[in-house]
């Protein structure tokens, strides 16, 4: 049975047993009596010996944090990005307001305006990073991909304003290079293409 | 030279700590003081050669008595002050004053005579411990065994006093409870 | 000769108070260190090389923290509390032979501050008498915590102090004294002169009744976070805390002498070391042994201590104490 | 010179201030703290006797001294806790229950 | 030797506080194994002192310690094992041994078994204190033991209620035990008058010395002494006046009447007589009268229970009559045979107060004889030894009551006292007929009880085990009495028999034939239905049925009287003169300590300031009476 199928098998009866637990002593002298069996049996030294040893192997697995630190998985759901579009750099945003409606702490909000080809365009785009409680409704309603969930974890600030800066979630013009296309929690998968023809359709 | 500086010391200190035991309002003040107390009495002792004593007081008075008083102050709130309608002040005073005076008179006055004779001399070879070992258990066998009794009396007694039935006691119960555990 | 004396016991007394306070601080990054590499981690890194002034770090924090009083405490007994325990720690000390003698410049120096006749009565007593610094916190916090706390310390010290010295009992009786010197100076004779091999028994009660005395792990109920917070000192703060901590490492310093000198052969030479490093290194492995110790097992209930204490060691203290008076009165 | 006479003098005042306090004190915890010093007061005229007389039998006394304080202690303690939880109070003043 | 005494004497107190110790708690089976041991022990102790004695010829003495020195009167605690005592010892060991196992299955569903055994072998103790003691203090403490112990045992069942006459013929048993414990004092004062006038004239309680000494008496003294003796002896012994409370003693456990009121502590007076016979031989008048008492209680005794018709008082009579023999041959200085027949008739005696434990145990505790009937079908046992013990009692040969009642005719035929001998052969008649009365009411003709609804069934095998050596013992026990004789005389006085040849044949075949006659009238009788219904109307059986109207006449005679005195002296006396002479006292005394109960309010504090005031004013005196010089 390879790993997976052992772990997908439910039938876990068949593997069970029972542990054996001694009664427990109801008189004096039986608890004596397990004291003595309990010290004699070389139970505590055993727990010495793990500990010594695993002090002698000097097998560390600390990470140092601020020095290094652990990849994050990509759906993680960090500070929010605002994308832009890769090509003519314009922000995908269409003050459409979903995610607004959406947030159930209502931290998001948004003021919208049209622009001179009669667009709608945000002209305020705040999320209270005090109330956020980062479940990933707004990545996941928006129709245009356009607010993701970053890697950042580091929240920490001093000042109350740093926690809404739309400047520091939108993607800054310099860097439109690097913005990947599904680059967090709230984009698609890179093979979603895939599994969407892989569904039947009724039609 | 030492001896009369640790004896003054020692003195003061003691007497500040036994009235500060006496006239304070506070059961805390007054158990704290009172233990600090009883190690400045063993200075006393140790003193006075009598090295095992003094640790004796250490362990006993200080260790245990007041430890077991502490910790039948826990029963209490000790950070509160205590309420009491003391009786007056001037009949008070005025006999501990009385007595303490006829008995500084009647201890200086040199009645004790000095043909008083050491019925088990202290020798300087062995330790005070040792000695106080062999009195022990020479002359003072019986009442050493009585007094071990007695402790061991007293211990049963301690536990059967603190054990959980013991408050309530058909003796002791107020007339309206025997009433309502009559009516049950 | 008084002058010198004098002199020679300020100085002998300075050098206890600065040595133990500085070997407390240090025990404190030794344990932290030893924990965390019996737990695969690091421990603390940061402050200078492999975090080796950690300790000095503490100490400023320490010393710079606000002191707070809660307002329904008891002021002057809460305030004086934790000078209780630090001084007890190093009264008893007062009586320990800590290093065999030697001569400075023509000057024989006895490295003992007091070398009185009843010298282990001493020492246990003015542990005991450490009770007070718990016991009076806990009841001067206006906590129930606290309270709790106290309470735990004074049943827990109350109990175990009678196996400690029911335990150092047999070994008194076979050296014949109750002075500290004398029984270094009985097991002089090397490693197969060791009270240890003649009261084993007694031995591993004074290890375990030493545990107790100085609130270590499986003992350590005064201040079991889970249950009562931080037992006696939860309203503890700044330096007065840290009274609490060095006078509990002085504490085990204690332990680790009087294990030593009573059972592993003192300040004796042993095979080529000489005895001052020896008696170091014994104690050392004690102060190991109470931080390996922390490190390896859980800590037991109230009830089970208790039922420990009187049922199950102090029976077997009693009982060995009767055993070594009939071999001694027989053999 | 520290002669008797001091140590008597002084474990005669230390005695006095028990007495102030067993007559003060209405409070049966107080009542037993007084108690104590006296014991304690007595001990140390024992004691002081003892080593100037040459003679161990004033510590023998003292030894005595302190183990009838340990029992009564241990009796005592017992019966004030009971009381305690019965009446909420420990004042010598609810003890009475005579009219006189 | 010495052992053995002080083995025998405490070994039934052991197992009495031992028994003791359970008495509240319910029937343990421990307690009654464990005293029937114990006694045992003592009885197997007594044997050996028996044979030591055989051999050795010298009495064994223990002095334990002195119990009084005031003054010159000293009486030490001490115990003499000689002939006369260690001849009671066996017999009261061997009797109350087998008591004892017997009333492991007697008492057996009784809520009070082990208070029971513990105040049987408190008995048992007490009794051979009494005959153990080598001094009258002790003898005294004994025989005030054994009533104590009587007093105890007879109101066993104290808590039955006491039930006026109508609704049940007996009487309780609290108001039976108060009524032997009553009478035993009054002959006890007189008994410890004897003992005054002893100590006054003689100086010492010793019996060596008072026997040493008595002879050189004026002879008015010694009459008086053996009077008052005596009076405690016709006490224990229910002797005719105060004998009303054996008949009443039949409410205790049927074991305790076999043991206590049959075997041992009734012949205590007997015993009494038997061991003073220095005193007694001195002054033949009084022994005279004591064996005219002795025959008319005899035949008195005897008469009662012709009639009666409740097994256990039939036998209570009969040992009323039986102790009057013995006191016959005591009185006429034949203090062997006295010891011997009293000896026999424990063993027969006690048999058949256990066979009437049977009976009543199988009966439900029923009384009346002519609610029996038949009883030999289903308790063949019983009936044998029974009939055993009645045949003993009787006098029939080879069993023993032949040899030692015989013995006592022919002393009294050959002290010339031909009137008391008469007596006697009609008193041996009667006794053969209630016996077998007895015998054939209870245990054959017609089932009776079937009427009543009783399912009668036979006792444990060991209740019947206990029975057989006394059954035994009752059929062997006459062909000892050479042995017995050489052995007793060498301590008590001989008594020769002058009567040889065909005087004495014809003397014991009158006696034999009388009671042969006796038992065939009544076998006779009893097995064609018994006398006529006519029988009951006349005077002689109304006056025998109710005692001769003897407790009536005490009725009337002393507590009417004493009853009428109290009330007098109730009030007029007590109230009038004393109660206010104690009211006035009382009233100053209350007035005065509500003045002073001030001080005395109960606070620790203001008593503690008076302390110290005191303490204060001592120390003022120190001062002033300083020894300072």
């Amino acid at each position: 049975m390879s790993g997976l199928e052992q772990f997908q098998d439910r039938n876990v009866s068949q593997n069970y047993y029972k542990v054996k637990i001694e009664p427990y002593p109801k008189t004096p002298w039986e608890k004596f009596k397990r004291v003595v069996r309990k010290s004699l049996k070389p139970d505590l030294l055993i727990g010495l010996k793990i500990t010594l040893l695993e002090m002698l192997r000097f097998n560390i697995h600390t990470i140092q944090y601020p020095k290094e630190k652990l990849p994050v998985s990509p759906r993680f759901r960090g500070i929010h990005r605002l994308l832009r579009l890769l090509e003519s750099g314009n922000e995908r945003c269409i003050g459409c307001g979903l995610c607004e409606k959406i947030c159930i702490s209502n931290c998001i909000r948004i003021d919208t305006k049209p622009d001179e080809n009669g667009r709608k365009i945000p002209t305020e785009y705040t999320i209270n990073f005090g109330r956020c409680i980062f479940c990933g409704y707004c990545a996941e309603v928006c129709p245009e991909l356009a607010i993701v969930h970053g890697q950042e974890y580091e929240y920490a600030s001093e000042q109350r304003a740093q926690f809404a800066m739309k400047e520091d979630m939108l993607t800054p013009l310099d860097k439109l290079k690097e913005q990947k296309e599904y680059p967090g929690f709230g984009a698609p998968t890179p093979a979603a293409d895939k599994l969407i023809k892989k569904t039947p359709l009724a039609y | 030279m030492f001896e009369v500086v640790a004896f003054y010391l020692f003195a003061a200190l003691t007497i500040v700590m036994f009235v500060i035991t006496v006239m304070s309002k506070n059961a805390l003040y007054a158990m704290s003081s009172l233990a600090a107390g009883m190690i400045f009495i063993s200075a006393f002792f140790f003193l006075l050669d009598a090295d095992f004593l003094g640790v004796v007081q250490i362990i006993v008075y200080s260790g245990a008595v007041m430890a077991l008083y502490a910790f039948a102050m826990m029963f209490m709130d000790t950070t509160k002050e205590v309420k009491e309608n003391n009786p007056p002040k001037r009949i008070v005073f005025f006999l501990s004053g009385m007595i303490a005076l006829l008995l500084v008179l009647i201890l200086l006055t040199p009645i004790i005579s000095d043909k008083v004779k050491a019925l088990y001399p202290m020798s300087d070879e062995i330790g005070n411990t040792e000695a106080v070992g062999i009195v022990l258990f020479t002359k003072y066998l019986v009442p050493f065994e009585v007094a071990a009794i007695m402790l061991l009396v007293a211990m049963i007694a301690g536990i059967i006093l603190a054990s959980k039935r013991m408050d309530e006691s058909i003796t002791l119960k107020i007339d309206q409870e025997i009433e309502q555990k009559g009516a049950e | 000769m008084e002058t010198a004396f004098i002199i020679e016991t300020i100085v002998k007394i300075l050098v206890v108070l600065g040595l133990f306070s500085a070997l407390a601080g240090f025990a404190t990054y030794v344990e932290r260190k030893v924990l965390a590499f019996m737990q695969r981690r690091l421990g603390p890194m940061h402050v200078g090389p492999y975090g080796i002034l950690q300790v000095l770090a503490d100490g400023i924090k320490l010393f710079t923290k606000e002191d707070f009083i809660p307002q329904g405490a008891v002021r002057p007994i809460f305030m004086i509390a934790p000078v209780i325990t630090a001084a007890t720690a190093f009264i008893a000390m007062a009586a320990i032979p800590m290093f065999p003698e030697f001569t400075i410049g023509g000057y024989t120096v006895r490295p003992i501050i007091s070398d009185m006749n009843v010298g282990l009565l001493f020492v246990l007593g003015v542990m005991g008498i450490g009770l007070y610094g718990p016991l009076l916190a806990g009841m001067a916090s206006g906590n129930k915590w606290s309270l709790l706390g106290a309470a735990r310390t004074a049943i827990q010290f109350l109990s175990y102090e009678v196996v400690t010295g029911l335990s150092v009992l047999a070994p008194v009786m076979i050296v014949g004294s109750l002075s500290l010197i004398d029984f270094n100076n009985y097991q002089a004779g090397g490693v197969g002169e060791w009270l240890v091999w003649k009261q084993p028994i007694a031995f591993i009660l004074f290890l375990i009744a030493g545990f107790a005395e100085t609130n270590r792990t499986p003992f350590d109920l005064l201040e079991h976070e889970a249950e009562v917070i931080s037992g006696y000192a939860t309203e503890y703060s700044g330096m007065r805390w840290g009274l609490f901590f060095i006078g509990e490492y002085a504490n085990m310093f204690t332990i680790g002498f009087l294990a030593s000198l009573i059972f592993l052969g003192g300040f004796n030479d042993l095979w080529f070391i000489p005895g001052a490093i020896a008696i170091l290194l014994k104690v050392f492995f004690f102060i190991f042994l109470f931080i390996w110790a922390r490190a390896s097992w859980p800590h037991v209930r109230p009830d089970q201590l208790m039922w420990l204490c009187w049922k199950v060691l102090m029976p077997i203290a009693v009982v060995n104490v009767v055993i070594t008076g009939i071999v001694m009165m027989f053999f | 010179m520290i002669t008797l006479t001091h140590y008597l003098v002084l474990s005669a005042i230390l005695f006095s201030i028990a007495l102030v306090g067993v007559l003060r004190r209405k409070n049966l915890l107080m009542l037993f703290f007084a108690t104590e010093i006296a014991l304690n007061a007595i001990n140390i005229a024992f004691a002081a006797i003892s080593k100037y007389y040459g003679d161990l039998t004033g510590q023998m006394f003292a030894f005595f001294v302190i183990a009838i304080a340990a029992s009564e202690v241990a009796v005592g303690l017992g019966l004030l806790i009971i009381w305690y939880k019965r009446r909420g109070t420990i004042d010598l003043d609810s003890l009475q229950t005579m009219h006189g | 030797m010495e052992k053995y005494v002080l083995i025998a004497l405490f070994a039934p107190l052991v197992g009495s506080l031992f028994a003791g110790a359970y008495a509240m708690k319910p029937k343990r089976l421990i307690t009654g194994i464990v005293t029937s041991a114990l006694l045992f022990v003592s009885f197997v102790s007594s044997l050996i002192l028996l044979f030591d004695l055989l051999k050795t010829e010298e009495a064994v003495r223990v002095k334990l310690f002195d119990w009084i020195t005031t003054g010159s009167l000293n009486i030490p605690f001490g115990f003499v094992a000689d002939q006369v005592s260690v001849i009671m010892m066996v017999t009261v060991t061997l009797v109350s041994t087998l008591v004892h196992v017997y009333s492991i299955g007697y008492m057996e569903h009784d809520k009070g078994f082990n208070r029971f055994f513990s105040y049987l072998s408190a008995f048992v103790f007490s009794m051979l204190v009494l005959v153990m003691s080598d001094n009258f203090a002790g003898l005294f403490i004994g025989w005030e033991g054994v009533g104590l112990c009587s007093w105890l045992l007879i109101g066993f069942w104290y808590y039955k209620k006491d039930e006026p006459k109508e609704v049940n013929p007996s009487i309780s048993p609290s108001w039976a035990a108060n009524e032997a414990f009553i009478m035993n004092r009054i002959a006890d004062l007189g008994m410890l008058i004897g003992l005054f006038i002893i100590y006054w004239h003689i100086g010492s309680l010793d019996y060596n010395v008072v026997f040493a000494h008595v002879n050189l008496l004026d002879i008015a003294i010694i009459t008086m002494m053996g009077i008052f003796l005596f009076i405690g002896a016709m006490g224990k012994s229910a002797q005719f006046p105060l004998h009303t409370w054996l008949a009443d003693a039949m409410e205790g456990p049927t074991p305790v009447s076999a043991l206590i009121h049959a075997a041992t502590m009734v012949t205590a007076g007997v015993y009494l007589v038997v061991r003073s016979f220095p005193i007694y031989s001195q002054i033949p008048n009084i022994g005279f009268y004591i064996a005219a008492l002795g025959a008319f209680v005899a035949v008195f005794a005897a008469s009662m229970a012709l009639v009666n018709t409740d097994l256990k008082r039939i036998i209570a009579y009969s040992t009323l009559s039986q102790l009057g023999y013995m006191f016959v041959a005591a009185g006429l200085g034949a203090y062997w045979v006295a010891l011997f027949h009293l000896m026999t008739h424990a063993f027969f005696k006690a048999l058949l107060f256990l066979g009437a434990g049977n009976v009543m145990h199988a009966m439900n505790d029923e009384l009346n004889i002519f609610k029996m009937g038949g009883l030999y079908k289903v308790m063949r046992w019983t009936a044998i030894f029974m009939i055993i013990a009645s045949l003993a009692l009787s006098g029939i040969y080879p069993f023993a009551g032949f040899f030692s009642k015989d013995k006592i005719l022919e002393v009294a035929f050959d002290a010339q006292h031909y009137i008391l001998w008469f007596m006697l052969w009609v008193g041996a008649g009667m006794t053969a007929f209630y016996s077998f009365r007895l015998i054939m009411l209870v245990f054959f003709g017609e089932e009776r009880y079937k009427k009543y609804g009783f399912h009668p069934h036979e006792a444990h095998w060991y209740m019947l085990a206990a029975m057989a050596p006394l059954a035994l013992l009752a059929i062997v026990a006459g062909f000892f009495e050479e042995p017995f004789e050489e052995f007793v005389t060498q301590l008590l006085p001989e008594y020769h028999v002058h009567i040889h040849g065909i005087l004495a044949v014809a003397l014991i075949g009158l006696t034999t034939l009388i009671a042969l006659s006796g038992i065939a009238l009544a076998v006779y009788k009893y097995s064609h239905g018994g006398f006529s219904p006519k029988w009951k109307e006349t005077f002689i059986y109304k006056l025998l049925y109710n005692q001769y109207y003897i407790p009536v006449l005490y009725e009337k005679l002393f507590i009417e009287p004493y009853k009428e005195l109290s009330k007098i002296a109730w009030k007029e006396l007590d109230l009038r003169i004393v109660d206010a002479t104690v009211d006035f006292i009382a009233g100053i005394i209350y007035k005065s300590g509500f003045a002073g109960r001030v001080v005395q309010s109960g606070n620790l504090s203001k008593m503690l300031r008076w302390m110290v005031i005191g303490l204060l004013i001592l120390l003022v005196l120190v001062i002033v009476y300083s020894p300072v010089r």
